[in-house]
């Protein structure tokens, strides 16, 4: 018999839906800023929840740390690509007005984008913490 | 296979009601995009334990839920009258190890939740003897050990349940 | 009109490219000694030529001037020479290479370590000395001042020993201190006064402050020049005594100490003006500051038995004749300051040079030692004997004439306290030296148990170098009209 | 087009060159895009400085929101000094950091230590061009994790206790930055700079105002090491891995002070900072005690870069110091030493780095007979004392010069001696060293070293050639400092 | 209709807010961990069940109902999960409880 | 709501001193990590109870408008908890591997460890 | 009415923070938290609708999501590190 057969039992119950609500965050933050942080941190934190139940050598096979390291700089990148594209179509860094046509299509989108940016990067890095502490303290 | 169908299809039915924008293209792509990663890595969560959720499980909970609500209302208005009348209804912790009729680790995790969720009782154990449970009095260990949320969560489990 | 003005300007910009080009050649040729010598030979003579021969131009009235960098706004890295420069660089070149003929001699005699380092680092200092000499602005000379430091200390503590680690000390830490303490503020200020640094003959902030703060300032600059080892400033000259004996003759004779000396005078006649200083009597503590120093440093000079030692303290005695002269504040005594720059040069150096060969063909250190020693070393004790006359102010030696003007002066402004200081350190100068001289050639040598003193003179170059020191030392008292040319123009100016 | 979007790529450019770093994995690959980002931002301040030669001053609206509702970065004599002078020191350190970096760091961190590298870089050259007082948080912030992040990677276990150390400290002060331009916000309602400078004139009795002051000066005391706010610094300095030591000691505490000037006198003026709040009257003693206490304790210290980290709160001191003498002059002081700072101590530290790269962790006994043995590494350290201790034809001069001139000027007597007995007190330090590397014999049993490799040499010379350079030259800095002085005092920069 | 609804709810609510208070006392009239243990299960079950329907009550049938559904569900999820390993943790590493007769002791066998 | 303005002043002072003085007379790295905590959360209150300038405009420009609130104020807040949060994990990280290699958090036995070097 | 729940639930919050700064075991306070922080998710429910701010329910969630895990992991960090203190202490 397992040894947290509750935690597990939840963990497993909760985590898939944990996981899509991140994702609803993420795509939900009203097309303003800031939805990016918490979608990240609630994507991480339902990872998280399946290592503490389940331990950390499973969760790595889940989110394997090779993986997670790039996808925690692409995240950067993408943010920035965004601000250099708008650059390259002749509006200012992050002048969001000219990754469109049509500038509020173009807001929405470079919000949308950099957002995501942001919540692969925040999700990542906090997984890579938490794998860190963890396996370092075991 | 069946199961991750299902599991999709929850989760994107879960994904419709956070959303309510049902008009917009976009995020109904999304949410499949969504839903789609999600699944891909319950996939590969579930390659990895154990654990199965048996499939008549989803059906029978309901009734099982009435049942624990209106137990679980009850023990509410038993912590409160030994909270604030602790003369007239004085506490006797016990603390007991109960038998537990389940066969599987999902089972006992949901007798063992159902215990602790109901209040004046409290799961702390729980292995092949049985769940090691604290009460607020003898007579909720006593109740408990009447056996009758043992039994209906067996059922839950396999459809038949013992006695 | 641009040709004569560039014809001495190259020389001028040679005089500091020189010395420089030369250190870089002799640390070139570190591998082959002769070839390290030579160069530094060469270098020598190719400086004596490029300075002298802006000679005759001086003394015609040209001041060739030549503007390196400008380093802060207004002020520049900039050379101008005027006659008090030209006598002090005049000098300075003319030593080098009797003193580069002698250092071979000696650090060869010895066996010396780190001589590639030794001769590049005097090679520095020599160019710095010239910097010093040909400054046009107290930046200048100020920048050139902490060169020559700086260069000067890996010579002082040339040997490495414990001992030499820790005069190093004392020399970098009273020169640095004082200039960075003392006159890098007073630049300071007299920019703050003037708003600019150029020297002005007739003085640079004459008119800008008077009265006590006056007096301040002026305490500032001559404490604050180090080198001229106004006591109580004087402790780096004994103590840098460890240093080989050449070095010791080009520190205490020619550039560390002249260079201080002739700061000095150009800062009273520059800087402040004669005239303006005369007109404060609160500057008068000059005078007995260096009236005491001429008089302690001999006492304390008759009780050093180590002659190197002695020489040191004649030395810090000497330096305050030019201090005293110069604030004597006559343009006569000025005249005597300026000579005795290159009297106490040509004199000192002798002795010291002297000094350096006892050692290297005797290994005695100590006056006690050299009873009798003139009869094996005839040439050595007889340049020593010269040296010695000029350092009491005797003719024929060239010391006479300097203390000549001084007293001159003296008795014209009647500074009693003046007159009375020179005749009292002439007696002292003599208790000090005519024994030396006496027990040299009159008493009989001493020889220590069981072992027969068989040496002779020093190496040939050694001889040599001293030999012509001492004649020069003659030669200045027999033929002084251009240095008394070069003294003139600068009361003049 | 591009000249348009220099300021902003002053700092994106190292700021997503940062997580490419990450992707490049291996250390060679990561160090020579590092190397060759850094050279472009020095590229790019140089062409900023360029600009403003030509009577610009470059500005940048971030996504396009006008000033004072976005994020605005925007470029004066003062910060493209600055800027200068930081991406400068990146661009020399970089190249001595591949042979150093292989020496200290284990391959696996080599990457990581890039990336922290060029996010420090990023968030310092930010600091120095943004508008924004909560960009400049951020920045300041970036860059402080990035260090704690570089100085944790030291050998020695006590660099771990120094990155704790110094990350609790620097946090208390960049939440004391945050309290201040919080109530600054939220008694203005704005958050840029010149709008902050307009809003704030008119309210200068106000309590909130006061208080948004003394803990924003307290914050940016911690961060810029000001005594007796220092203690984190010898410790982070001496155990840090040497290429680290030399990137903070040349920048970390020149941004600190950059902002300090920025909020005194363009944010709060001078009328408010010095007038009312009489800061120079709390920064002149502790000015004093910082040079001279430093300096004593310098001299004491066997640990050559303890030594060095020591004489770095001292000269942090002279800085600041000419902060407290409130004029052009003092301030045209406290920004050449700002300049001139970075330069010896950048040339200082990768000279000691070279002797660490032979012997490890350099002690003063160590050291002994090196002259001989790594005589360029050797030279270039006596070059770079000489400089510290302020010697004509250095740049330590030029800095003291003016030093001094502003104490006279203002007629602070004590106060100019105190200087040059300061400087005095670092000839002693220095001279320690000099003495021990060039007189004394190396130990009997000691291991015969040889000279660093020219990959060491080259940027460590390259460093002490510009403390003579800028010593000889001093046009551009003088020149740069004074009108930038002049412009603050006036209250006319932005 | 609305008066209804609005009585049914403010009932619920302030059914709720007193659970919550009661559950409260209890952790400071009950003398040990365990016994803590349970008042802080009243709060989580009943009183958070009636405070999120009053408020489902307001919102009536909408998204935003399903929203305070989800809360409770993940509450009553999680909540049990938390105190039993919560307990477990605290038996485990030598807490004993406070009982009122010495039977069964607690120690496995 | 002036009442109410002036205790969240109290809270976020008294935050603000119990964390500072949590840091400065904790000897334990892990517990003067928690301190910062705490004194980064006072500020984060602060942050959000100052709210909006009074009479100030949206975030659009319009002529004449003299006083106008960040467009944006609770992005202030969140940068600045992104900030507080990655200090904290690198201040934990850091007392980790301080804790591997001196085998204490405990500040003044390091201290004796270094010493005794 | 909903102010008047906001505050009811805001004693309960003080109470369990006061609780858990009394002295006591870990766990007790843990469980003081715990309380603390369900709570938390029920006012930030209730003060969406007294703002009329529905969106605070996601805020809710995650914040509820938040706490379940912060436990749990804390509970693990306390059962490692418990391994040589006496859960009697203070500490
Ligand atoms: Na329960
Ligand atoms: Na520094």
């Amino acid at each position: 018999m397992s040894a947290r057969p509750v935690l597990e039992a939840i963990a497993k119950l909760l985590v898939p839906y944990i996981l899509l609500f991140g994702l609803y965050v993420q795509f939900h933050g009203d097309y303003g800023p800031g939805g990016g942080f918490q979608a990240g941190v609630i994507f991480a934190a339902g990872l998280i929840l399946y290592a503490l139940a389940f331990g950390l050598d499973k969760a790595m096979v889940v989110a394997p740390p090779a993986l997670l390291r790039p996808l925690s700089a692409l995240g950067v990148l993408l943010y920035g690509g965004v601000g250099l594209v708008a650059m390259l179509n002749g509006g200012s860094f992050l002048g969001y007005d000219h990754l469109a046509a049509d500038p509020i299509a173009g807001q929405h989108l470079g919000v949308l984008l950099v957002e995501f940016g942001v919540g692969i990067t925040v999700a990542a890095v906090m997984i890579l913490i938490f794998f860190a502490f963890v396996g370092r303290s075991e | 296979m069946i199961h991750l169908l299902w599991l999709g299809a929850s989760l994107y039915g879960f994904w419709l009601l956070l959303s309510g924008h049902w008009d917009s293209g976009l995020l109904l792509a999304l949410g499949g995009a969504s839903t789609a990663l999600v699944t891909l890595m319950a996939w590969r969560m579930q390659r990895l334990d154990a654990l199965s959720f048996p499939a008549g499980l989803w059906r029978r909970l309901p009734g099982y839920w009435a049942w624990l609500f209106v137990e679980i209302i009850k023990a509410n208005q038993d912590v409160v009258r030994r909270i604030w009348q602790p003369a007239r209804f004085p506490i006797s912790p016990t603390m007991a190890w109960l038998p537990a009729s389940q066969k599987t680790d999902l089972g006992r995790a949901i007798y063992a939740n159902s215990i602790t969720l109901t209040p004046g009782t409290v799961a702390i154990e729980i292995d092949e003897r049985g769940v090691l449970v604290h009460g607020l009095s003898a007579e909720v260990i006593a109740d408990l050990r009447g056996a009758a949320m043992d039994r209906r969560v067996t059922r839950l489990e396999d459809g038949e349940g013992g006695a | 009109m641009i040709a004569p003005q560039i014809a001495s300007q190259i020389p001028l910009a040679l005089s500091l490219a020189i010395p420089l080009a030369g250190a870089v050649g002799i640390i070139a040729a570190r591998r082959t000694p002769n070839l390290r010598e030579a160069v530094t030979l060469i270098t020598a003579g190719l400086l004596l030529l490029a300075v002298w021969s802006l000679l005759p131009a001086v003394l015609a009235g040209e001041r060739p001037a030549l503007t390196l960098v400008e380093l802060l706004p207004g002020v520049a890295i900039a050379l101008r020479v005027e006659p008090l420069g030209m006598l002090f660089a005049a000098v300075a070149t003319l030593l080098w290479p009797i003193n580069s003929l002698y250092s071979i001699g000696y650090m060869r005699g010895n066996r010396e370590a780190h001589q590639t380092r030794f001769y590049v680092c005097f090679a520095i200092a020599l160019g710095a000395a010239i910097g010093i000499a040909f400054a046009a602005n107290l930046l200048t000379l100020f920048i050139f001042y902490e060169i020559l430091t700086l260069s000067t200390y890996p010579l002082v503590t040339h040997k490495g020993s414990e001992a030499a680690v820790r005069a190093g000390r004392v020399y970098l830490g009273i020169l640095i201190a004082t200039s960075i303490g003392l006159l890098l503020p007073a630049i300071v200020w007299t920019w703050h006064l003037a708003g600019h640094l150029d020297f002005v003959p007739g003085g640079l902030i004459a008119g800008h402050l008077d009265g006590p703060l006056l007096a301040v300032l002026l305490g500032l600059y001559v404490f604050g020049i180090g080198k001229a080892a106004l006591m109580p400033m004087h402790r780096w000259l004994p103590a840098a005594m460890v240093a080989p004996t050449p070095v010791s003759a080009l520190l205490h004779a020619v550039a560390v100490v002249k260079a201080g000396v002739f700061t000095v005078v150009k800062v009273l006649v520059y800087v402040f003006g004669l005239e303006s200083l005369q007109s404060v009597p609160s500057a008068q503590w000059l005078l007995y500051a260096a009236g005491f120093t001429i008089i302690a440093a001999s006492l304390i000079a008759l009780h050093q038995d180590n002659l190197k030692r002695r020489l040191a303290y004649s030395t810090v005695s000497q330096l305050s004749y030019v201090v005293l002269a110069a604030a004597i504040l006559a343009p006569i005594s000025a005249i005597g300051a300026a000579l005795h720059i290159a009297a106490h040069a040509f004199g000192k150096i002798t002795l010291f040079f002297a000094a350096g060969a006892i050692y290297t063909a005797a290994h005695k250190t100590e006056i006690s030692q050299l009873d009798g020693i003139g009869r094996r070393m005839p040439w050595t004790m007889g340049a020593f004997a010269i040296g010695a006359l000029s350092m009491i102010g005797l003719p024929p030696a060239a010391g006479f004439l300097s203390k000549w003007y001084m007293l001159l002066g003296a008795l014209e402004t009647e500074q009693l306290v003046a007159v009375a200081v020179i005749v009292a350190s002439t007696l002292l100068n003599a208790a000090y030296f005519v024994p030396i001289v006496y027990a040299a050639f009159f008493r009989s040598e001493r020889a220590a148990a069981g072992e027969a003193p068989s040496h002779g003179e020093a190496p040939r170059p050694m001889v040599i170098a001293l030999t012509a020191t001492a004649a020069l030392t003659l030669l200045l008292f027999l033929f002084p009209e251009v240095p008394l040319t070069l003294a003139r123009q600068l009361v003049e100016s | 087009m591009i000249a348009a979007h220099l300021p902003a790529l002053q700092v994106v450019v190292p700021l997503l060159a940062a997580p490419i770093c990450l992707l490049l994995g291996r250390g060679r690959w990561a160090w020579a895009f590092a190397t060759a980002v850094s050279w472009l931002t020095l590229a790019i301040a140089v062409a900023l400085l360029s600009q403003i030669g030509n009577g610009d001053l470059p500005g940048y609206a971030f996504g396009d929101w006008p000033a004072p509702w976005g994020i605005e970065y925007r470029v004066d004599r003062l910060s493209a000094f600055v800027l200068l002078i930081v991406s400068g020191i990146a661009a020399a350190i970089l190249p001595y950091a591949w042979r150093s970096v292989a020496r200290e760091i284990p391959p696996e961190q080599q990457a990581i230590f890039f990336t922290a590298l060029l996010l420090c870089l990023a968030g310092l050259l930010g600091i120095t061009i943004t508008g924004d007082a909560f960009n400049l948080f951020v920045l300041l912030e970036i860059s402080s994790l990035a260090s704690y992040t570089l100085i944790a990677m030291g050998r020695d276990r006590r660099a771990l206790t120094a990155a704790y150390q110094y990350l609790i400290m620097g946090t208390i002060g960049a939440t004391f930055i945050l309290i201040g331009v919080g109530l600054l916000y939220m008694l203005t309602g704005t958050l840029n700079m010149a709008d902050l400078a307009i809003r704030i004139a008119p309210l200068q009795e106000s309590r909130t105002l006061h208080t948004a002051f003394a803990f924003l000066v307290v914050g940016i005391g911690l961060k810029l090491a000001l005594f007796p706010l220092h203690l984190w610094l010898p410790n982070a300095y001496a155990y840090a891995p040497s290429v680290v030591t030399a990137f903070l000691a040349a920048t970390a505490t020149k941004v600190a002070l950059y902002a300090l000037i920025r909020f005194l006198y363009t944010i709060f003026g001078v009328a408010f900072a010095f007038d009312a709040m009489l800061t120079h009257w709390i920064l002149l003693p502790l000015s004093l005690a910082a040079i001279l206490s430093a300096s004593l304790v310098a001299i004491f210290q066997d640990d050559v870069k303890r030594m060095l980290a020591y004489s770095s709160v001292a000269q942090i001191g002279y800085m600041t110091l000419g902060l407290a003498l409130v004029s052009v002059t003092g301030l045209t002081a406290a920004l050449l030493h700002l300049f001139n700072h970075a330069l010896m101590k950048g040339a200082l530290f990768l000279a000691l780095g070279a002797v660490a790269y032979r012997l490890g962790p350099v002690r003063l006994t160590g050291m002994a007979g090196l002259g001989r043995q790594m005589p360029w590494t050797l030279a270039a350290f006596v070059v770079g004392g000489l400089s510290l201790i302020g010697v004509p034809l250095t740049v330590g001069f030029v800095s003291k010069w003016y030093l001094i001139l502003a104490a006279i000027e203002a007629g602070w007597w004590p106060v100019a001696a105190l200087i040059l007995i300061a400087s005095l007190l670092a000839v002693l330090y220095i001279w320690r060293v000099v003495e021990v590397a060039y007189f004394r014999p190396r130990p009997a049993g000691a291991e015969a070293v040889t000279e660093v490799p020219l990959a060491l040499l080259a940027p460590t010379w390259a460093l002490v050639l510009a403390n003579l350079y800028f010593g000889l030259d001093t046009r551009l800095t003088v020149g740069l400092a004074e009108t930038a002085a002049a412009g603050l005092f006036a209250g006319v920069a932005r | 209709m609305s008066l209804v609804l609005d009585l049914v709810s403010w009932t619920m609510l302030l059914g709720g807010v007193f659970l919550g208070v009661s559950g409260a006392v209890g952790l400071f009239r009950f003398p040990d961990f365990y016994t803590r243990l349970h008042a802080a299960g009243v709060t989580d079950t009943l009183c958070a069940a009636l405070i999120l329907g009053g408020l489902m009550v307001q919102a009536g049938w909408s998204l935003v109902s399903i929203k305070l559904a989800f809360i409770l569900l993940f509450l009553w999820y999680t909540s049990p999960t938390a105190s039993h390993a919560l307990a477990k943790a605290a038996l485990r590493a030598g807490l004993g409880p406070r009982l009122a007769e010495k039977e069964n002791p607690p120690s496995k066998s | 709501m002036a009442a109410l303005g002036l205790y969240n002043y109290w809270i976020v002072i008294f935050l603000m001193m119990a964390g500072f003085y949590v840091v400065i007379a904790q000897g334990n790295l892990v517990k003067k990590i928690v301190g910062i905590n705490v004194l980064q959360t006072s500020v984060f209150l602060l942050y959000i109870s100052m709210g909006k300038v009074q009479g100030g405009t949206a975030p659009i420009v319009v002529a004449g408008a003299t006083s106008y609130s960040n467009p944006l104020p609770h992005v202030l807040i969140l940068t600045a908890i992104v900030v507080g949060i990655a200090t904290t994990a690198l201040g934990l990280a850091l007392a980790i591997r301080i804790k591997e290699a001196y085998g204490t958090v405990e500040e003044d036995e390091i201290h004796a460890q270094d010493e005794s070097l | 009415m909903f102010a008047a729940a906001c505050l009811g639930i805001l004693v309960v919050m003080a109470l369990a923070l006061v609780r858990a700064s009394l002295p006591g075991n870990v766990y007790d306070r843990i469980l003081a938290i715990n309380m603390f922080g369900t709570k938390t998710v029920l006012f930030i429910a209730a003060y969406g609708f007294l703002t009329e701010r529905p969106d605070f329910l996601d805020i809710a969630l995650t914040y509820a999501l938040i706490n379940f895990i912060g436990i749990i992991a804390v509970l693990k960090l306390v059962e490692r590190v418990a391994g040589t203190a006496s859960p009697e202490t203070d500490e």
